[in-house]
């Protein structure tokens, strides 16, 4: 997934000269992670550099630079470094365009690496998707695999309102079914790892159906994508995945259209889950599709603690945790 | 060697309270003419000095004097008088409809008017100023319509902010007036992002950021200096020094023990304090930044020193924590006074033409105000409709805010 | 209330030298909103102090005192304005004992006045409880008259974890049923205005029946229990209304035998709709109640816009919406 | 008059990148004892010209000399050069453990050690520090088991953190050691929030707050300088200026152009820099701004001058982007080098005890690893219990969290 961002990022800049990308050590060095890798050879210091270690700095000067008339794609480390941010992303970029009655607008991109499975530590493994979708005026994108997230990310980079990009970091070298205990897979043998040459768009607000099923709607995004599709193969319950992509805006009626097939459905995803992104799914659910579920809609989400450095794999929801709240949905 | 058996907090407070004699001689105030003019190419470090000087042009008694005395001419200088003029009534109008309810609550920058007016008018077209909801005097002095301004005070069906902001949190992009925020500090990184925006583009406009001495601890103060300094931002970084946050004095923002100008120099950026009260030398001084910046010759920080006259906004009562008659005690005069003695002293002005020049601006107001209110007040007639509130929120209305419109019926 | 927070403040400060009170314009002043008024003179400048304008810094500050030993209560001025705050309560207060294995903790309390209708526009208006619910380790904490504002704050200083006190603003100077034509109300004759003299504490967790029902329950808290009774008054609907109080922890027992008895379930909140806390409350009665549950359960919130100024009454969810809310619960 | 036609964007960049030869003539370096000490109670105002020097203690030949050079005793000394010994040979086996996949991750302080073995010796019990991931010469300077540190860094049964941080984020409240916060910046203002609670309790203990330069760019460290002029709060504000962050170099947080030390400047702290490298001025300065916080005087910020011979981490290879042999050029020599040298100059050390004791740290760094590794590494043997990850969240557990643990079955 690292080449396919690095792709977007290279297909956008050289069609674009209002592209700029920068972020901590995303210059010279390329990113902690590689994904601006070779970018600032190619169009140079003043389209691709390094930024001082101040997140709100970064979204500020997105900003200014967006109201400019640039598209600048900043990178913050990791998710867990984007909290110094908030108020530039909250106050101001998610508010520009209404406060201004549209005179002034933040075409800005915010990449940042999220969730867990590295061992990361607590501030190596967040996923904090929901102090985002929270915010009117933002809109928040997670991809799954590499064709979505070219796809993704140049919708993104050309869309006119902020957009929260977070990358699911155990994705970025191959896909994860949630079994640490498994041989690493490469993105290669997967069927979404392709991404065509040249400019393609994943558009924002559609989501993908990874998997048909008739027995329950799993609802989930990111890592957990795979993670599900192991847990329904694993429990062969007949699960039918929705991979939402983007969570603002987010495709309801994909979502009401096979909770209403199948009667049940089941929300998975790797941030805590007290008032998490699943919350508003739940809550949509149960307010548009009342009338169909035959059984409690189920959460599955990483514990409300912070991530355990030595105990990620006990606070991870992988397969076993995500199998049985399918079984349950099946039982009622 | 000194010592203390037990430490204790250092809690600063101003020289004087309510019922004291006010004092200001911590401004450490210079005589005009006396501060030196570097090249604009000067290394930084060469003159640091002038962070805690004081640059004067206009003399007490109305002579413009020393190496920042510029020359302007008598018919740009009076412009000046009438724009810090038609602020100044403005700014009354809009008091009073405050207190008659016709809106929320108003932001005047009563004693400030230099700041504001004499900055603009040293800047280029296409050059774009983030400022505070004090400096309505940038958009004055661009020559923007009054009337739309009001218009937005009143949140009217004609508020080009669709009834949105709070009175004075005026947009104007095409007088390079960016929408101003609620939130302290945020647009100072933004106008650095914009100049470095400029600088990447190859163009050649400048931008101009605004704070306040209180909003200077924000830490979004500290990123925008990190980047301006890092990326030599063609930026001009300006901390407006009036004394007063709400009812905390400069010295809770660390000023007690140094000037605000000298947090520039941690970075290697060109810093001035400068007289803020003097249309001249805020001229002169601008001047000098926008040139500095326009020649990619990076940021250049600027104290203004000046004095809130009035309260904080239409909600506070400065009555309550100093003394009422500390805007007569400050020490660097009303700028409308001193530019006007400036103008007479040179021959060029009069009690007269004055006296003339008010009452039209008193009508201009007036009439201005007439042609707002008549397309409504925050409680009184046309207003923009409940529908415009979910637009902009996105730059195409996604599904959730359509049916939520139709939930309201709007 | 407002009186009622200043009470609260000086029992503590009377009785515990460990509590300091500080932030922006709360010393010599008294605060914006005049709740700390008198305490500087009373108690001197070491304890109740001005803060200088940055929202990080005093959070910041007020985790090192609290892990040196005392107890800070903090003020941010407008709750709008805690967002430069955000990566100190969530990377830091929240984690601190957590990460130290309890070797340290903070024991802060964040006082911020939160909510509209005062023509405060956007950035004085805000009700951001869910960017900190979805946070663990913190408690949040809302209080909708002045008796238990009082006892809910000296709860709040008496307790070890980090607490967020919101205080709806609306409310400090009397009640207020969402009908903004209507002449003012001011405390006294409200039954929960009386606050007895010295020490006293509502519990954190505990929700409290406002007013007993059958029909419907309503999950509400701040100003929102005053406009859910005006709207059950005013429908004649026989709803249950619970004042949340504490949002976490939460009172589920309260809750969920309430649904269970009614069989309907409306939330109201003044924040906006996506993301709030409104979704976890109806994430977990649909859970919970799943076969209780006769009608959609229904969340009233502010729209997902930013809160305008002139259009407050048209954002603001008022008795009439909250009223079609219950009248269509009860209908099914 | 210079001008430009066309803005364009500065960018930073170090003077060499790999492949080319190193050149550190940027640091500015002075010979040993040139600069000068100021009382104590000076005012900061006066000194301002130390930010812009370098304060050495240790000249090239080994010989203490100048104003800084303090009467340490030749004990002190040489338990100095074992603390810088311990922490270097800890550093190897921690980084070797890595590896060998006993843990995740590891940071060393190779190249740095003088800067927090010194300090830490300039401090008194009680006292707090608010350290980074690269203080661990804080912990090891004040005697704390290194088996204790291991078993964080395995994550193991004993851990006293319960695995649940990362490896180098150790917390010993009674070593004076704050947990360590994997976010840059956030414990710089905690540290003058704990000194300001030390002055309001009228205590005599004083903070030590930590940061790296890069990390300087953060807004907290603005509002850690903001809090500690505004209320003279008993803190020494470090930098560790060891001239990279993790790919980026000094440069691109601002030390292109300015001193680190310089930052203070703007806020009226009293500001120095000095050779980190030079375990004698490490401590000299360190006490003297000790000294100067516990008499309540106010804070000192200081910038550390010293270079990161290693990593980033072990997740770094500096081979990317930095010239392989850089290190080998750095101008202000290997701490631990430099204080043996001037100990066998003092005649109070030899090639042979100094052998000897390697010998004798390197037998307790592997007796202490194994009994660590006897409770368990990352992968191997025992753990922390699953359990024990839903405690401490809150003081008392609430409901939420115990029906999640029932959930996990735990
Ligand atoms: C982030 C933030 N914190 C607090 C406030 C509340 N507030 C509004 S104006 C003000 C004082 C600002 O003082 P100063 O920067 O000196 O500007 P002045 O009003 O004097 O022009 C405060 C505290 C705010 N608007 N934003
Ligand atoms: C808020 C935040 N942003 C980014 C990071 C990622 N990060 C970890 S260490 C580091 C470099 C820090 O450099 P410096 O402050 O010079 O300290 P050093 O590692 O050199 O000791 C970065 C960018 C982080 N940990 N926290
Ligand atoms: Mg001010
Ligand atoms: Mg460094």
């Amino acid at each position: 997934m690292v080449e396919a961002i690095r792709d977007a990022l290279d297909v956008k800049m050289a069609e674009d000269q209002k592209v700029v990308v920068f972020g901590e050590d995303v210059g010279y060095f390329g990113g902690v992670f590689r994904c601006t890798e070779g970018l600032q050879r190619k169009y140079g210091k003043s389209r691709c550099f390094d930024a001082p270690i101040n997140e709100s700095g970064i979204v500020g000067v997105a900003i200014g630079m967006g109201a400019y008339g640039l598209r600048p794609v900043a990178e913050i480390q990791f998710a867990d470094y984007v909290y110094p941010a908030y108020d530039q992303i909250v106050s101001e970029a998610a508010r520009l365009r209404y406060r201004s009655g549209a005179e002034f607008f933040a075409p800005l991109v915010l990449r940042m690496p999220c969730g867990g499975g590295i061992y990361g530590g607590q501030t190596h493994s967040q996923s904090p998707e929901a102090v985002f979708t929270h915010v009117c005026g933002l809109k928040t994108v997670i991809p799954s695999n590499p064709y979505d997230a070219k796809g993704l990310l140049i919708s993104a980079i050309e869309d006119d309102d902020p957009v929260i990009f977070l990358e699911p970091k155990r994705l970025y070298n191959g896909p994860f079914s949630g079994h640490p205990d498994q041989p690493a897979v490469a993105w290669a043998k997967h069927p979404l790892s392709e991404t065509p040459e040249g400019r393609y768009v994943v558009p924002l607000g559609k989501a993908a159906v990874r998997r048909e099923g008739k027995g329950v709607t799993v609802l989930c995004y990111g890592t957990m994508v795979h993670v599900s599709e192991a847990a329904a193969e694993e429990t062969g319950v007949d699960a039918e995945i929705l991979d939402l992509r983007s969570l603002i805006p987010l495709d309801i009626d994909a979502i009401v259209a096979s909770v209403e097939k199948t009667g049940r459905c089941v929300i998975v995803h790797e941030a805590t889950l007290t008032s998490g992104f699943g919350a508003e799914l739940a809550a949509q659910v149960a307010e548009r599709c009342f009338y169909a579920l035959e059984t409690p809609i189920r959460r599955v989400a990483g514990w409300d603690t912070p991530y355990p450095h030595a105990e990620e794999w006990s606070y991870f929801p992988g397969p076993e945790r995500v199998g049985r709240a399918l079984l349950a949905a099946m039982e009622g | 060697m000194p010592s203390a058996a037990r430490l204790s907090l250092h809690v600063p407070e101003p020289s004087v309270r309510p019922g004291g004699k006010p004092d200001f001689s911590h401004v450490g105030f210079a005589p005009a003419g006396e501060a030196r003019r570097p090249p604009v190419d000067a290394d930084p470090a060469e003159f640091r000095d002038l962070a805690y000087s004081l640059i004067r042009v206009l003399d007490d008694a109305g002579a413009a004097v020393g190496p920042w005395a510029e020359a302007l001419s008598a018919a740009d200088l009076r412009q000046g008088l009438r724009d810090m003029m038609l602020t100044r009534a403005y700014d009354a109008r809009m008091v009073l409809s405050q207190r008659q309810g016709k809106t929320s609550f108003y932001v005047q920058c009563l004693g400030e008017e230099a700041v504001a007016c004499a900055h603009r008018k040293a800047l280029a077209p296409g050059d774009m100023c983030f400022p505070t909801y004090r400096q309505q005097g940038l958009l004055i002095a661009a020559g923007w319509p009054l009337v739309d301004m009001m218009n937005s005070v009143f949140s009217n069906e004609k508020d080009r902010l669709k009834g949105r902001q709070l009175p004075t949190m005026y947009s104007a992009r095409e007088a390079g007036f960016f929408t101003v925020s609620g939130n302290l500090g945020t647009q100072y990184p933004q106008a650095v992002g914009w100049a470095m925006a400029s600088a990447i583009a190859g163009d050649d406009k400048i931008a101009s950021a605004w704070i306040g001495d209180g909003a200077t601890a924000e830490s979004d103060f500290h990123a925008a200096l990190v980047f301006a300094s890092v990326y030599r931002a063609p930026v001009i970084l300006n901390v407006v020094n009036n004394q007063w946050a709400i009812s905390s004095y400069q010295g809770i923002a660390g000023g007690e023990s140094v000037k605000f100008a000298s947090r520039g120099h941690g970075f290697g950026i060109a810093s001035l304090r400068a007289d803020g009260n003097d249309y001249l030398a805020v001229h002169a001084v601008s001047a000098w930044a926008a040139q500095r910046a326009r020649a990619n010759l990076g940021p250049t920080l600027i104290e203004w020193v000046t004095y809130r006259a009035a309260a904080h906004s239409t909600s506070d009562d400065p009555g309550k924590y100093r003394p009422r008659d500390e805007g007569a005690a400050w020490p660097l005069g009303d700028p409308l006074e001193r530019l006007k003695l400036h103008l007479i002293k040179r021959g060029e002005w009069s009690e007269e033409r004055h006296a003339q020049m008010r009452a039209e601006i008193d009508a201009e107001v007036l009439d201005a105000a007439r042609d707002a209110e008549s397309h409504g007040t925050l409680h009184d007639g046309p207003t923009p409709s409940p529908a415009s509130m979910f637009e902009d929120v996105y730059k195409d209305m996604p599904r959730h805010l359509r049916e939520q419109r139709q939930q309201l019926g709007v």
